[in-house]
């Protein structure tokens, strides 16, 4: 697919007089992976829910999937798959039933339910309401929920936490590097997360401070961000 | 002048409905009053506010003259008589 | 940088609006008071007549026009829209107060006791002034100001169509007591009906006054607001905005002026 | 346990990924709806029993063993209306809290399938509540047969719980996401929905009566009309402005 997955140009929001976001300008080709870093309330997450169509951008104009938002933001639902620090999922029905309920919203069958529960080794709890689950299997689950509808587009914030090193291991296929979908991740790490990057983005208050190809990126500038 | 029309007017029969009505009458201009009032404060604290910029914009050591420049005290001639059509046409 | 922002919009509006509303109130009271014949039945109390029913009118008539610029808000999704919206609920909240006050008065002159169930006008207007005084604390339970104002127009149009659903409702469970003067304005004898249109034009012209006049004063605190972050932007960080139920507008102060043409309201 | 390699599905091109219809949605969601509900009997059970120590308590503040008439009709639409309060702040907290507005968001489905989703579960506690309510109250206090009274007063019920649950609907989803979600809700609904309890006690206070000197009438019609126009002008008023308390 020629057409970039994401064209941003100058993209602003702001809540409030506070600028969350302002003149971020980056595209990123299909299939390739970006990693933004940045200290708390740089705007990272607030990236990430105007990518997944959540909060309509204030300013600029914002491509995703070759649709521009927020005009044509219901040809992008149900291609995006968002991964946040909240899991998405109710507490008290167990997660089966949450899978069964977001896949019925996205018109999914039953089998990839079962599929899914299966590749996030979750198929022996799928009984169990969540609240009795630990924050990793919750996370599994979410991560499940995430890819039920097999999204062209992955947005994950922080994706490994809450994940013991063999959970890490075993949602990869699913929305690691191997899973093939063009990815964008907010991370804290520049170790882990900066190898599978193609491209690197530095939030620092809303402004970006980093944007360039991983190759000439050096660590430094990163701790740079947090300074 | 004044006589002619006092000897002109019906007698105000202000006994017990009078005072009623003196009442409701009282209390719009209260309500005015209030208003004014609530007003007057805010104005003050505009002022105040005002006051506390200029300091700040001399400490800034830039001139105020150079950016509030433009903003001339009264609106200029220029601009078209009436300003904004909304409120008033609450009647329309 | 060029100018920055038309010089305000405002000012010669409000002067030429509040003379003639001063001119039409002193016209109106000199009508009630010294033109307008004493009716038959009630006597001098009906003089408040001309107070309370315009005030009623123009307050519903507000409430109504709130919601339509709520309407109007949620179309275009422009700030200034909903400052409108804000100030005319909220000016008419105040005239419905002072329906509610007036009412009462004239419950205690013409039937002796301060509140009257059986009056249609005054126990509508006591419920409309029940739901439009959770219209502050709905814009002030809300921080982002982008979603606050979206929110008070959602309400604003409901509560706007609340208004005549309301006034149907009680005025078909209210038994008659007594003659419909009070409400009603169709079957009034020439002066006194001329009387109540002067009375009413007068206070039509004292709410846009009132209006325009909060409009200005909210405009000129934020073209201040702007300022100060302008200013204060060299020397320190800004001073965050308070939460407030007031609509926030930004002022870009450092963007380039509007179109030229409309003015800043 | 090898990692399951997912099959690349083929992609369309870039059309919008439309599924289930708006009824399926709403089906699921109401099936999620339910499904919570049994889970947690959070909503209906407090209703209920609300509805029943409301009883008492008119009981003994009007020191009455049996009401008809007017005041019958009041005690008992004024208990309905409160017990429904109960159930609307309620209705969308456990979608604030637990990111099920951000789920909804995400799916490809038209947003107006959460607000009818929405009414129809408040218009189904709505109805459990009254198949207690209604029976206890004619049990502890209404001193007039309900059997004959029975139809009217559905049909009463009915049109006015299509109101309480439109205007329900809409004052949660405004009251939800702000500070005092658990103040707001009442203060929003109850002048909202004094129209409906007006047309609702008007109409059935005819029909809560012991004589019946010619059998008990229908409730006069022009309350069934305001309640119907009601209904119709804020579903109307809902399903336009739903969205916009949706979006961000």
């Amino acid at each position: 697919m020629s057409e970039p997955a994401l064209e941003l140009e100058g993209l602003a929001r702001h809540y409030g007089e506070r600028e969350a976001l302002s003149g971020v300008s980056l595209s990123l080709a299909a299939g390739q992976t970006l990693v933004v870093f940045g200290p708390n309330g740089a705007g990272k997450t607030t990236l990430l829910r105007v990518l997944a169509t959540l909060l309509r951008p204030h300013a600029g104009d914002v491509r995703v999937l070759g649709a521009n938002l927020p005009d044509q933001a219901w040809a992008v639902r149900g291609r995006v798959g968002l991964l946040g620090h909240e899991p998405l999922l109710y507490r008290e029905l167990t997660a089966r039933e949450n899978l069964r309920f977001h896949a019925r919203l996205h018109g999914v069958s039953d089998e990839r339910v079962h599929e899914l529960l299966g590749a996030v080794a979750m198929g022996s709890r799928a009984g169990e309401p969540l609240r009795t689950l630990s924050r990793g299997m919750v996370q599994r689950v979410a991560v499940a929920r995430a890819v039920l509808h097999d999204p062209e587009l992955l947005l994950l914030d922080e994706p490994h936490s809450n994940l013991d090193p063999a959970a890490v291991e075993l949602v990869a296929p699913l929305i690691g590097a191997a899973s093939g979908r063009t990815r964008v991740i907010c991370s804290h790490d520049p170790t882990g997360d900066l190898a599978q990057a193609d491209v690197v983005l530095g939030l620092r208050a809303g402004r970006p401070a980093l944007l360039s190809a991983v190759a000439e990126v050096d660590p430094g500038e990163i701790a740079e961000l947090y300074r | 002048m004044l006589s002619v029309i006092l000897s002109e007017v019906p007698a105000l029969p202000l006994h017990t409905a009078g005072k009623y009505v003196a009442g409701a009458y009282i209390v719009l201009f209260a309500i005015v009053l209030i208003y004014v009032a609530i007003m007057a404060i805010r104005l003050s604290r505009i002022e105040r506010d005002l006051g506390e910029l200029l300091s700040m914009s001399e400490r800034a050591g830039e001139p105020p003259a150079s950016s509030a420049g433009q903003h001339s005290a009264e609106p200029t001639a220029g601009a078209t008589g009436k300003q904004d059509p909304q409120p008033e046409s609450t009647l329309a | 940088m060029e100018r920055s922002s038309r010089p305000f919009g405002y000012g010669n509006g409000l002067r030429t609006l509040s003379v003639v509303t001063v001119i039409a109130i002193a016209v109106a009271l000199g009508l009630v008071f010294f033109y307008a014949p004493l009716e038959a039945e009630q006597g001098f109390l009906q003089k408040i007549f001309y107070v309370h029913v315009p005030l009623a009118i123009i307050a519903l008539c507000g409430f109504v026009l709130g919601g339509l610029l709520a309407i109007q808000h949620l179309r275009t999704r422009d700030p200034r829209w909903d400052m409108r919206s804000y100030v005319v609920i909220h000016m008419s909240l105040i005239f419905a107060v002072g329906t509610l006050i007036t009412g009462s008065i004239w419950a205690k002159g013409s039937w002796g006791h301060w509140w009257v169930w059986s009056e249609p006008t005054l126990v509508s207007f006591l419920i409309i002034f029940l739901l439009y005084a959770t219209y502050q604390p709905l814009r002030f339970a809300i921080e982002d100001p982008e979603r606050q104002a979206r929110y008070a127009s959602v309400f604003a149009i409901t509560a706007g169509a609340f208004v005549p659903m309301n006034f149907i409702a009680v005025r078909l469970s209210t038994a008659y007591l007594h003659p419909r003067v009070l409400g009603s304005t169709s079957n009034l004898p020439g002066p006194m009906a001329l009387t109540f249109l002067v009375s009413l034009v007068a206070m039509a012209l004292l709410f846009a006054t009132l209006c325009k006049y909060e409009l200005t004063a909210k405009h000129t605190r934020s073209q201040l607001r702007a300022l100060r972050r302008r200013l204060s932007g060299e020397l320190a960080d800004a001073p965050t905005r308070p939460r407030s139920a007031v609509p926030a507008i930004q002022h870009a102060a450092a963007a380039p002026a509007r179109a030229a043409g409309r003015p800043v309201l | 346990m090898s990692g399951v390699q997912t099959p690349q599905r083929p992609r369309e091109t870039a059309q919008p990924v439309r599924n289930a219809g708006l009824w399926r949605t709403v089906a699921a969601l109401l099936r999620k709806e339910l499904l919570v509900e049994l889970r947690t009997l959070e909503s209906v059970p407090a209703m209920s029993l609300f509805a029943l120590s409301t009883f008492v308590v008119f009981h003994f503040a009007l020191n009455r063993n049996s009401v008809e008439g007017d005041l019958g009709a009041g005690i008992l639409w004024v208990t309905l209306l409160f017990a429904a309060i109960l159930g609307i702040n309620r209705l969308f907290v456990a979608d604030a809290d637990q990111g099920g507005f951000d789920a909804f968001l995400l799916a490809p489905v038209d947003r107006s399938a959460m607000l009818i989703a929405k009414a129809l579960t408040l218009l189904a506690y709505l109805a459990v509540l009254e198949l207690i309510a209604v029976p206890a109250f004619a049990l502890l206090l209404l001193g007039a047969p309900l059997g004959p009274a029975l139809p009217g007063l559905v049909t009463t019920l009915v049109l006015a719980d299509l109101g309480v649950a439109v205007i329900g609907t809409l004052v949660a989803a405004m009251a939800v996401r702000t500070r005092a979600r658990d103040l707001l809700g009442p203060l929003l609904a109850l002048p909202l929905l004094v129209p409906v309890v007006i047309g609702g006690a008007r109409a059935t206070s005819p029909l809560l009566v012991q004589a019946h000197p010619a059998g008990v009438g229908g409730p006069a019609i022009r309350w069934l009309l305001t309640l119907g126009l009601y209904d119709l002008v804020f579903g109307l008023i809902a399903f336009a402005l739903f969205d916009f308390l949706l979006e961000d």
